[in-house]
């Protein structure tokens, strides 16, 4: 039997001996930036998707002709400048010169205008194609000037083209039916090296970025790790530099230690809990006040999404247009009680709260609602579903009654207001007036102008609750110190390595 | 006594299995040199255990040797220790068993399971292991070409062989290292009758030739009565007769011998009914006291329900354990 | 003897842990000191201490009283997988077993189809199709078991119908059900059960690994699984989270294991006899 | 039977199980709800964009239409291109199972590395302190989930003790913990089974013709009852490394390892009927792949099965 | 007796084949060497056999195993029906018989197996082991309890035991059990699948005296079966003797002990032990045992004539030629075997 037991160990050792020799390999390269990433973008060609983890990890490869600066304003990118007519329907635009794309060709505006019609063709079948809906016809009269003509006037045109979508693709490859789902080619600051899915993106600086001087790190490697434990203990032991959006209840456990700082920061999420406001009870002015009433808005966004700002209608809390309307509904469970009596709800209906599993933070938040308005007298029942179920049955038919998600902030109130008081948005409540607002805002100029209209929008979704307005949560990023200069894009939310350094 | 050296004499010998089971009480036996000792039981009286005692093979627990002496060639086989009993198996004392198919290994090659013993104990080479091994299978019919050859046979898996073959195999293995003492147990059961005598003959022609003793274990009176050269009859984990073929089917002596010997059907009876032994074999748990055939014996007295005969000889070399040996006819 | 004192103590433990269990399951409402998902959201990661025997979770829900309700969902994916997993196989087994040729090889066929869907991804498909829920992971990891107990069916049953006394029933005439449940099920039903002990261990286990990927049981309802799942992100912040929860299923599927392992050896008697 | 017959025979019989569990599949994932479509438009489409999508991924037309196009693309093997992500769906796999492949390879031989050994002792020494050990570890490796199992292994020797990697993939460095947690849970089964296999081939009865022969206990143990014992042993463990091709995911999951099942998963959560399809069609032949070749072994290790 | 037909049993060229694998599943066991081959792996384990059997006698059937008895009694009884081939019991032509009906004729004839072990369920008591039968054929409670009650005091069984189950019993009373299982149909012939073989020796006799007590309190007809011809020889009125799925020899048990005829038989009565020694003197009785003519052997699959070529002693070229069918050579004593000039010499010889 000893003999037994030395071959076993004889077997163990030689099964170990790789993993040593590589473990002693120690590997003396230049250090990359290690990001983590909770999961892996569909694709990275930027017409074909809604995914925002796409349009994050774009943001280093491709530009845009405009982009918005850490204030939200919409400056100058790969266009040095640009000019409207006083009817708003035509946009000239003058590109940069010197800009070239990762495979070597110059930015010209056929570029620009193969581009655009790529995203608008039937054939690409974007899901942002409507965004440039207005888009009449796009003129290119030299090498460096672009001209789009307008259907109608558009205020959210502008916006539009600072988003993801609008990226810039090389003219000649498009024409060429490249593959831009895995081989992205682009102007940003990084160019694509490698994309194990699952696994990790690797981006190598592009040496002839348009912005002299930057960027500063030559390799950014995106880990994608689903597990968050791991993240934390990766973030503490330096393995990872930068953790976007931790958990609150991790930071206690990345508090104490000293080699992370956190970087808060007010996001632009608009959280709500949706109602279809199509379905018995929920139809019922009354129920939906009561549930608005039967949350205690602070506490939700304290222990689900890790605080932020309590918001009182349709807008995330920090955009230009947001108006505060939180007095109306404070958190007043005695109220709910009644109002629910008063519509005559009982035990029996039963109302289903589905939840997407993808997101625990919703799943959390929908535990904790679940329980608030359980103690004011409704029968509410958790579903949870995967996100593909999400967002065909709940979001596009309809088929829920109560529902916890965050709608994404835009650049242009229009993006998130669009539709809203029309029966074909998924809460189905309908309301003429704030549908006609919201669609006369579109085609009106100026902010004032527009501020107007969608204050009175807000104020008729404030007070008719289609949705239990929950907040604008607060995202937390865990840094290591010696990284500085991680900057996300506001109201987009997208990566933005360009200034990312290491001391 | 009888003719002949003793090889194997035992005495005493007490073997209870752990939960009361008494398989066997207070046994004696010898075996003479190169004799063919036929030892006849039912089933669970005792004959098996009383082999695998022998061969050192009991399983303890649950068996325990309360008492007892086995003695071959003058050594106690009950005192040796592990290692020196493991050099007398296979070598002094080798065992063949009842179903082949069964006591081989079945994903071991025949010849190799043969070899390996022979190394074992003889320290032989490979080669001249292997030489020997053919010279056994010669030895046991296995060479002739109705088998193909000696090298088949070898080169074969158990499986691969029909049941007589398997047989001769065993056998061969049994006698590979000349043991002075085999102890066949059962071997011909498994078998069929026309099967049954060619392995009969063979051993019958073996034991000529090589001059060994056979302790040979049956439950079957004709087939010891066709083989052996004594005979011993065990009841209950007791020997209750003993003696030379001839005497012992002529001029049984025990009563259970002499009803088992009526018992058996014999064609030119047609018509008559069998003589049969009422009631059924005891179990080792549950033996009656006294002389444990009292409960079915037509003879019994009452002292046979409290006393144990002692196995006595009457005739030269003719004993018996019976309270009226002799008496009753 | 001593190894049969060893295990048949082992055993009495397990059913003593498992009576215990099956009492607290039962007896949930009235030993809960708070309901499982109450959440006190102003003692959010207490310590186990003498308001919260066992500590609260990352909503303040009482810890000691959510596993109390858990040992339900434990028990309940036990016995409700292993039924219809035992129903299927037995149903799907014993007709194979009775039938020859075609309708034998299109039952083993499909048998054999689910088998080799791996365990987690079939049960993410099947869940997928039936929607989320415990009823529906039950049916799912019940489904996901149906061919080992077909194929253990079958092949008792095939070798009970060789039995001289099923033959001996047929020259009887006694028709083709009465042999069944005379004859081959009351003799294969040992063999089952203890299958179904090993089953019912692993059902357990597999509902905690599809709550990890978000398919078991439903919030709030508490399972262990979800606990487990839970808490992994707190292991160091409140290992009570864990530990408690943690133990409680492995000592659950201890216990099943420990019966299986023990009738197992009742049935196989080569084994015990030597 | 000839081995050849035998095979052609063991080769239809896989097909049909492949197509069968494939056609299942087809249409259980068109039945349940979620709609690729809708996944690539996201939450501010239109309908009009999804129907547009719809078309372009060809999930407009009637069902049977889809799957008589499927039915045959695949005689042609081919699977198509990802709904989601336009690659080549067999592309995707093929870069995935190498990882799924190493992980499970791995997997069993740390299970059968710990088990066997640890079985055949607990076997021989029934009832001794190795024995216990034997049965504690088997029951914890079975009692404890491998997802927890794998945070703990990350805790303690990537974190606490820094000798292997976090996340991430490469180099074998990276396989060994998640191996390690995937293989104690098989080791538990195998564990089991080689006691119980052990246990029986020596109460057989060749054992007692082995030491009536006078051989060494030794030889007895280890060479007669051993090879004999492991002839379950082996095909358990072929059949449980078809499992853990497939069941790897929530391992796959906890150690950041681009694998198979990951894929399968996100295939199944976006609805990505392609590559569902495509995957289960791998996975269904690979593992009867397996069961196949673990017969044949079988076959090769149990002389009394061999066909011929 | 008032029968209608004279014969209790008839068995009319019964053949019984099997087949080998299915497409699906490959036959995993290798087919034992000595069975008929026919290609495809089907092999046929009873060939044409025809026997009749007389009311109220004991018609024996001797063979080794494997030589396809037991595959000719399943089939007897249709418990596993012939390929081909007439069974009639007491003028029924089984074949001819509904599902139902057949399942309703079933109690008119029995079946005894040989290993008491397998035979009684062990998850039934006795009682309800015996009351089976009887509930299949509509017995009201009451008169089953009575029956079960008089078919033990029969075979020797305590009532007191009714309700306990066959382990808590000896082999010896299990094979009583099953024979009062068998007898409570009041069948009128009953098949003994080699009933006593498992048997202890001194067991053997009480359940044997125990069988003809019974046949002759219920006029029952045997069919015995086994491999031990000392034993059947010693029951049976009339002997068959088997040989690789066919009969080779038959007759009057007197015929067949006094003058065995085919070589096989002849090899089968000198195997008895202590019968060569009775036997040896009357005739050359080595040969047969253990002789075989020299000459080639043929590959058991190619054999087309006589199927004991192979380890016949007497055998000729023309042996090959044909299979021999059984011919009369005494009153009753048919024999299969085309040597003319060995047999001419055997009842010569004998006479």
């Amino acid at each position: 039997m000893k003999r037994i037991l030395q071959q076993i160990i004889i077997v163990v050792l030689i099964l170990l001996l790789p993993a040593g020799v590589l473990l002693a390999k120690g590997q003396k390269e230049e250090r990359a930036l290690q990001f983590a990433l909770p999961g892996n973008p569909d694709t990275l060609d930027p017409q074909k998707t809604s995914g925002t983890l796409t349009f994050q990890v774009l943001k280093s490869i491709y530009d845009t002709l405009v982009e918005p600066d850490q204030t939200g304003k919409i400056v100058p990118a790969l266009a040095e400048k640009w000019s409207v007519s006083t009817d708003s329907l035509t946009w000239k635009f003058t590109l940069r010169k010197g800009v070239v794309f990762h495979n070597g060709d110059k930015l010209t505006s056929r570029d620009v205008k193969a581009t655009f019609n790529r995203i608008r063709s039937k054939k690409t079948a974007s899901p942002k194609a409507k965004e440039f809906g207005a888009i009449k016809e796009i003129d290119t009269p030299d090498d460096y000037t672009v001209v789009f003509k307008l259907k109608e006037p558009s205020a959210p045109f502008l916006a539009a083209l600072a988003s993801g979508w609008g990226a810039i693709l090389p003219e000649s490859l498009i024409d060429s039916g490249h593959n831009f789902a895995s081989e992205p080619v682009g102007t940003g600051p990084y160019s694509l090296s490698k994309w194990v899915r699952d696994s990790k993106i690797v981006l190598k600086k592009n040496p002839n970025y348009w912005m002299k001087g930057l960027p500063a790190i030559d390799t950014v490697v995106l880990d994608i790790i689903p597990e968050r434990s791991v993240v934390v203990q990766g973030i503490i032991s330096g393995q990872i530099d930068i953790a976007y959006r931790v958990d609150k209840d991790d930071l206690p456990t990345l508090k104490a230690n000293p080699d992370v700082k956190i970087e808060k920061s007010l996001s632009s999420l608009i959280l709500v809990m949706a109602m279809n406001s199509s379905r018995p009870p929920l139809n019922d002015l009354r129920v939906r006040q009561a549930i608005n009433y039967a949350i205690d808005k602070q506490k939700v966004l304290d222990i689900a999404y890790g605080g932020g700002k309590v918001i009182g209608t349709f807008l995330d809390y920090s955009n230009a247009y947001y108006k505060d309307f939180t007095n109306l509904y404070p958190y007043d469970p005695e109220k709910a009680r009644e109002l629910i009596k008063e519509a005559g709800v009982t035990k029996d209906t039963v109302l289903q709260l589905v939840l997407p599993q993808n997101y625990e933070l919703h799943v959390k938040a929908g535990v904790m609602y679940q329980e608030m308005l359980t103690k004011v007298g409704l029968n509410v029942k958790i579903k949870l579903v995967d996100w593909s179920t999400w967002i065909s049955e709940v979001y596009r038919q309809s088929k829920f009654d109560l529902t916890v998600i965050g709608h994404t902030g835009k650049l242009d109130p229009d993006g998130t207001l669009a539709g809203y008081g029309g029966m074909k948005r998924y809460v189905k409540w309908n309301n003429p007036e704030c549908l006609s607002l919201i669609n006369k805002a579109r085609v009106t100029t100026g902010f004032e102008a527009r501020k107007k209209l969608y204050d009175r929008a807000l104020e008729i979704m404030a007070k008719q609750v289609p949705f239990m307005y929950l907040g604008t949560n607060y995202v937390y990023n865990a840094i290591r110190k010696d990284v500085t200069g991680f900057r996300m894009t506001p109201k987009l939310d997208t990566l933005d390595f360009r200034w990312t350094e290491f001391k | 006594m009888g003719e002949g050296e003793i090889l194997l004499h035992i005495q005493d010998l007490d073997i209870t299995f752990e939960p009361g089971a008494h398989a066997v009480r207070f046994l004696e036996l010898d075996i003479r040199k190169s004799e063919i000792h036929g030892l006849v039981g039912e089933s669970g009286s005792g004959k098996s255990v009383t082999s695998t005692a022998v061969i050192g093979l009991l399983p303890s627990p649950p068996a325990k040797i309360s008492s007892g002496k086995i003695i071959f060639k003058g050594r106690d086989l009950l005192k040796l220790g592990k290692e020196e009993m493991r050099k007398i198996r296979g070598r002094e004392i080798a065992m063949v068993f009842q179903e082949p198919s069964k006591y081989f290994n079945p994903s071991m090659k025949v010849g190799e399971q043969i070899r390996e013993m022979l190394s074992l104990h003889f320290g032989m080479s490979r080669k001249s292991a292997v030489e020997r091994v053919l010279e056994l299978f010669n030895l046991t019919g296995l060479g002739k070409s109705n088998f193909g050859g000696g090298r088949r046979i070898l080169n074969s898996y158990p499986h691969e062989l029909s049941g007589g073959m398997k047989q001769r195999a065993m056998i061969a293995m049994g006698i590979a290292c000349s043991p002075s003492l085999l102890i066949a147990d059962e071997p011909t059961t498994a078998l069929d009758v026309t099967l049954q005598m060619q392995i009969l003959d063979l051993i019958h022609d073996l034991q000529n030739r090589l001059k060994m003793s056979i302790l040979f274990i049956s439950h079957d009176l004709n087939v010891v009565k066709h083989i052996a050269n004594r005979v011993s009859v065990i009841y209950a984990g007791k020997i209750v007769e003993s003696a030379a073929k001839g005497t012992i089917f002529k001029n049984p002596m025990h009563p259970y011998t002499k009803l088992l010997l009526l018992s058996i059907p014999d064609p030119e009876k047609r018509g008559t009914p069998l003589k049969t032994i009422p009631g059924t074999v005891p179990d080792a748990e549950s033996i009656p006291s006294g002389c444990a055939f009292h409960t079915r014996c037509p003879y019994v007295r009452k002292i046979c329900e409290k006393e144990i005969p002692a196995l006595k000889e009457y005739e030269n070399g003719h004993t018996t354990a019976c309270h009226f040996a002799g008496e009753t006819e | 003897m001593k190894r049969s004192s060893v295990s048949s103590r082992l055993m009495l433990g397990a059913v003593i842990y498992l009576v215990i269990l099956g009492a607290a399951a039962i007896a949930a409402p009235v030993i809960s000191p708070y309901s499982p998902t109450d959440q006190h959201l102003e003692n959010r990661f207490a310590p186990p201490g003498h308001k919260y025997i066992l500590g609260t979770d990352n909503f303040g829900r009482d810890n000691f009283s959510r596993m109390i309700y858990g040992s339900r969902s434990a028990l309940l994916v036990g016995i409700v997988s292993v039924s219809i997993a035992v129903t299927i196989g037995i149903t799907v087994g014993i007709i194979a077993a009775l039938s020859t040729g075609i309708i034998d090889n299109i039952l083993m066929l499909l048998m054999d189809s689910v088998l080799s869907f791996p365990t987690i991804l079939l049960a993410i498909t099947v869940v997928s199709f039936l929607g989320y829920g415990l009823l529906q992971v039950m049916t799912a990891i019940g489904v996901i078991f149906s061919p080992v107990f077909a194929r253990l069916v079958r092949a008792e049953a095939l070798s009970i119908k060789t039995e001289e006394y099923v033959e001996a029933s047929r020259a009887m005439g006694s028709p083709a059900v009465k042999i069944v449940f005379l004859h081959i099920m009351p003799n294969l039903m040992g063999k089952v059960v203890v299958q179904a002990s090993i089953t019912f261990a692993l059902s357990i286990v597999i509902e905690a690994s599809l709550s990890y990927l978000g398919l078991g049981t439903q919030p709030p309802t508490p399972s262990w699984g979800l606990m487990l799942k839970d808490a992994r992100n707190y292991l160091v912040q409140a290992p009570w989270m864990s530990i408690y929860p943690g133990l409680a299923l492995a000592m659950t599927v201890l216990s099943f294991n420990i019966i299986g392992d023990t009738l197992s050896e009742k049935i196989n008697p080569r084994i015990v006899k030597k | 039977m000839p081995l050849i017959i035998f095979i052609i025979k063991r080769f239809f019989r896989l097909i049909l199980t492949v197509l069968l569990v494939s056609t299942i599949i087809f249409f259980v994932i068109r039945v349940i709800p979620g709609d690729p479509a809708a996944v690539i438009a996201g939450i501010d489409a239109t309908q009009a964009d999804v129907a547009a999508i719809r078309a372009q991924l060809g999930t407009d037309k009637p069902i049977s239409v889809q799957y008589i196009h499927w039915l045959r693309s695949v005689a042609l093997f081919d699977f198509g291109n990802s709904m989601i992500t336009g690659e080549p769906v067999t592309k995707q796999i093929l870069k995935r199972f190498p990882i799924t492949l190493t992980l499970a390879t791995l997997g069993i031989l740390m299970g059968m590395l710990i088990a066997i050994p640890l079985g055949v002792i607990s076997a021989v020494k029934r009832w001794s302190p190795v024995d216990y050990f034997g049965m504690l570890l088997s029951q914890i490796g079975m009692a404890v989930p491998s997802f927890w199992l794998g945070i703990i292994l990350l805790l303690l020797f990537a974190v606490k003790i820094h000798i292997f990697p976090l996340f991430g993939s490469g180099g074998i460095k990276y396989y060994i913990l998640p191996s390690l947690s995937l293989g104690l849970a098989r080791a538990a089964v195998i564990l089991r089974l080689t006691r119980a296999s052990m246990v029986e081939e020596l109460s057989k009865e060749y054992i007692i013709t082995a030491r009536a022969k006078g051989l060494t206990e030794r030889l007895v143990k280890y060479k007669h009852a051993l090879k004999n014992a492991l002839i379950p042993v082996i095909t358990v463990s072929g059949i449980q490394f078809g499992y853990m091709l497939g069941g790897a995911i929530i391992i796959e999951q906890v150690f950041s390892l681009p694998g198979l099942g990951r894929l399968f998963l996100t295939g199944i959560y976006q609805r990505d009927f392609t590559l569902i399809q495509g995957g289960v069609v791998f996975i269904a032949f690979v593992f009867s792949l397996i069961n196949f070749l673990v017969d044949i072994l079988y076959s090769v290790l149990n002389p009394k099965i061999r066909v011929g | 007796m008032s029968k209608s037909v004279d014969s209790a049993l008839e068995v009319k060229n019964l053949t019984k084949v099997f087949h080998g694998h299915s497409f699906f599943r490959g036959k995993q066991e290798t087919s034992a060497a000595g069975k008929k081959e026919t290609g495809d792996g089907d092999f046929t384990a009873v060939d044409r056999v025809s026997f009749t059997v007389k009311h109220n006698t004991i018609f024996g059937l001797v063979g080794e195993s494997g030589c396809g008895k037991t595959t000719l009694a399943r089939s007897i009884l249709f418990l596993d029906p012939p390929t081909s081939g007439d069974v009639i019991i007491d003028g029924t032509n089984l074949k001819n018989l509904t599902h139902r009906n057949l399942r309703l004729f079933r109690k008119r004839m029995q079946i005894i197996f040989q290993d008491p072990n397998s035979a009684l369920n062990p998850k039934l008591s006795i009682k309800r082991s015996l009351e089976e039968g009887l509930r299949n054929q509509k017995y009201s409670s009451g008169k089953i309890t009575g029956r079960i009650d008089r078919l033990l005091d029969l075979v020797g069984i305590p009532v007191s035991c009714k309700n306990k189950y066959p382990h808590e019993f000896s082999g010896g009373q299990k094979q009583r059990m099953v024979i009062a299982r068998a007898l409570s149909l009041e069948p009128e012939f009953l098949v003994l699948d080699e009933p006593v073989s498992n048997l202890d020796v001194s067991i053997q006799a009480q359940i044997i005296n125990l069988l003809m007590d019974l046949k002759k309190q219920f006029s029952l007809t045997y069919l015995f079966i086994s491999h031990d011809l000392n034993l059947v020889s010693y029951l049976s009125d009339e002997v068959a003797v088997m040989y690789r799925g066919r009969i080779v020899e038959q007759g009057p048990v007197l015929a067949i002990m006094e003058n065995p005829l085919h070589p096989y038989t002849k090899k089968l009565l000198l195997s008895i032990p202590g019968n060569i020694e009775k036997i040896k003197n009357r005739e050359n009785a080595e040969i047969f045992l253990t002789g075989k003519k020299p000459g080639k052997d043929v590959e058991l699959f190619s054999l087309t004539g006589c199927s004991y070529y192979n380890e016949c002693p007497v055998r000729e070229d023309f042996c090959l030629k044909e299979e021999p069918s059984l011919r009369i050579v005494g009153i009753g004593h048919l024999i299969a075997c085309s040597n003319d000039k060995y047999l001419k010499n055997q009842l010569l010889y004998k006479s």
